[in-house]
């Protein structure tokens, strides 16, 4: 097991028995020391995987209750560790610095006086509500990717039985003459095609299609493919259109996407394309 | 050999036993039943084939391998037990998979059919296309479809190989999910204004939830 | 289970049993004992193993799956008896090339001699050096030659093997292609021959091109 796997916490390193509420009556006991050695927290932060994990193991560790965090503290220690982040890996910072600006605002919404009349209504609107939730469902899938990790697995905990097939491993794939003959074909009927669809020089450039596109997109939005060929277009148009999306996503500025053999295939700019 | 499978229930076994051992994927009841299926001949009932493949299950018993129904059929496979001496055999180790990729197969088990979009709700991070190629080049998910919104993304779920592997039948066998739902509503959320208030007064640290925690963590299934 | 393979024969075979069934290629006596090496202790002797394989081997007499030694060591496999059943499995359907393969053969058998680049040029994609392997391995091609250009390219043909296997005794008897080839159609996929042949007569454009996939459906084997 890695280091950086082993300062994870796992489910049994938080300690069960300090704090417990039995109707009104507190049972506490101090939380524990929130020290982490500097030259740990890098690989200390590789460890977790994003800024719900991060904030849960924040919340863990102090033997907070999820639905009652405290605000302060909490933003204060949180951004501790996004500046570490930041000075090591940067590109790592962004979802945390996401985080980071929830949590503020959400600490200086609670700082907020709050209207007593509508003290049953705020309740609902509680602004810690929304993150309490993500927080939740969050260790939810995390427990459960654990629970699944911990059942057998095949090829890890079992392997299937195959035992060895004689006879058919024997059968070699058999072949008619006529297969050949018709291989030849349609090797035949593809170069047919390629020197039909030959193309020769054009006024059109590549590269201006290619603007052309990439300034039709929207960044962060996807685009069917086939709408970045103008309807009117002829067919050198729609080639060298081809082409310039086929040069884009050489150039990795665009994204071509396609779930499955025949479905719609979209297309995106890449998100270094899209900044 | 001359089998006639109605009148030699062993040596249907014989056949059976022989078929799912070389079988390289689960064999499912109809593909049993092919194999039993000559033009003149009506094939073999469901009831025979079930009862054969229950005996063949429990002569099985005790031995280092067993067969099992998962979800794509059955098959044989070796018992948890065997695997200190068999992984001797094995040049590379099995792939242990990391959190990013089981917490991602978790939320695809439990919330299928999900987007790419929703896992990154939940996980709070983009999801590195990899995780996702992972999951499908093992044939533990596939795109069952798309979502009606703009861009038409992926929708996500299992696949009876992922139940397969994990020798379960259904989804339903899955682990059941840490119940969280009560604790989740807005009401709860607010937490108790007086309580709080109390606590800063005595000036004692906040730390009156971590009930919730305790009951929460579940041991890991054993593994046998 | 806490395994003392010299004290507990039973064991021992319970292990062998399910190494050898869950093994993908045949085990060597030394793979075998090497499962049973621990640091501490001295491990097994080939005798004990031999002994257990004997047995092992006698147990499973009469059975659909015998455990056979061969060249490269011991495995299980199905009896010859069993095939009948088993070559009605869904998996067992007979082996089919790749159109990758087959037009690769298409051009050498029509164009020999050629080289690689050759293949590359009429198909307009590069040839994995897996396809010239396999056929290769088949013993349907070989390097006839050199062609004097920088390089130095091995020139392909076909063998007599390759004749021999497909019913010819000459090349000239491979289907002839030059009235065919202004029948040509875009469709890439390949034509049932007897419809070819009624399609020439009536003139009517040959795109039928599914139908090849009932014809590679082979007739399941007669059962004995």
């Amino acid at each position: 097991m890695t280091e950086a796997a082993l300062l994870d916490l796992p489910p049994d390193a938080t300690p069960a028995a300090p704090v417990i509420r039995v109707r009104g009556e507190l049972l506490t006991e101090l939380p524990q020391d929130l020290y982490i050695p500097p030259d740990a927290l890098e690989v200390f932060l590789e460890a977790f995987e994003g800024p719900l994990d991060l904030l849960l193991y924040l919340i863990r560790r102090q033997n907070l209750d999820v639905l009652d965090i405290p605000m302060a503290a909490l933003t204060k220690q949180y951004m501790a560790y996004v500046e570490a982040a930041r000075a090591t890996r940067l590109e790592l910072a962004a979802e945390y610095l996401l985080m980071a600006a929830m949590l503020i605002d959400i600490k200086s919404r609670m700082l907020l006086p709050r209207r007593e009349q509508a003290e049953d209504a705020s309740e609902g609107d509680d602004p810690r509500a929304e993150l309490v939730r993500r927080l939740l469902e969050y260790e939810q899938m995390k427990l459960a990717g654990q629970h699944l990790d911990a059942m057998p697995q095949a090829g890890r905990d079992f392997d299937t039985v195959s035992v060895f097939l004689p006879a058919a491993a024997r059968r070699l794939p058999s072949l008619h003459p006529e297969e050949l003959a018709a291989a030849w074909l349609a090797i035949l009927s593809r170069a047919k095609n390629r020197t039909h669809h030959r193309i020769g020089r054009q006024d059109l450039s590549i590269r201006e299609i290619m603007s052309r596109i990439l300034k039709q997109m929207t960044p962060g939005e996807f685009m069917e493919f086939k709408d970045l060929f103008p309807e009117a277009a002829t067919v050198h148009e729609l080639v060298v259109t081809f082409l310039a999306v086929l040069e884009l996503t050489k150039e990795t500025l665009l994204d071509v996407t396609q779930a499955e053999p025949f479905d719609p295939i979209y297309v995106k700019l890449h998100e270094s394309a899209a900044e | 050999m001359n089998l006639q499978p109605n009148d030699h229930p062993d040596d249907l076994k014989l056949v059976l036993e022989a078929a799912l051992l070389a079988a390289v994927e689960p064999l499912t009841l109809a593909d049993l039943k092919r194999m039993f299926e000559q033009e003149s001949q009506p094939g073999l009932s469901g009831e025979v084939l079930r009862r054969a493949l229950d005996e063949l299950r429990g002569a099985w018993h005790g031995r280092g391998v067993e067969l099992v129904q998962v979800a794509d059929g059955w098959r044989f496979q070796t018992r948890a037990e065997m695997q200190p001496w068999l992984s001797r055999l094995k040049n590379e180790k099995p792939p242990r998979y990391s959190r990013a990729v089981l917490e991602t197969l978790a939320i695809i088990a439990y919330r299928q059919p999900v987007t790419r979009g929703d896992i990154e709700d939940i996980r709070g991070v983009s999801v590195n296309p990899n995780i996702i190629k992972t999951l499908e080049e093992r044939g533990w998910i596939e795109a069952i479809g798309h979502r009606d919104v703009p861009g038409r993304p992926a929708l996500f779920g299992t696949t009876g190989h992922f139940l397969s592997d994990l020798g379960l039948v259904t989804l339903s066998e899955l682990p059941p999910l840490e119940e969280l739902g009560n604790l989740v509503t807005p009401d709860e959320t607010a937490l108790i204004p007086e309580l709080r208030g109390e606590l800063l007064d005595n000036d004692v640290p906040q730390t009156f939830g971590a009930v919730i925690e305790i009951v929460r963590v579940a041991p890991a299934p054993e593994i046998t």
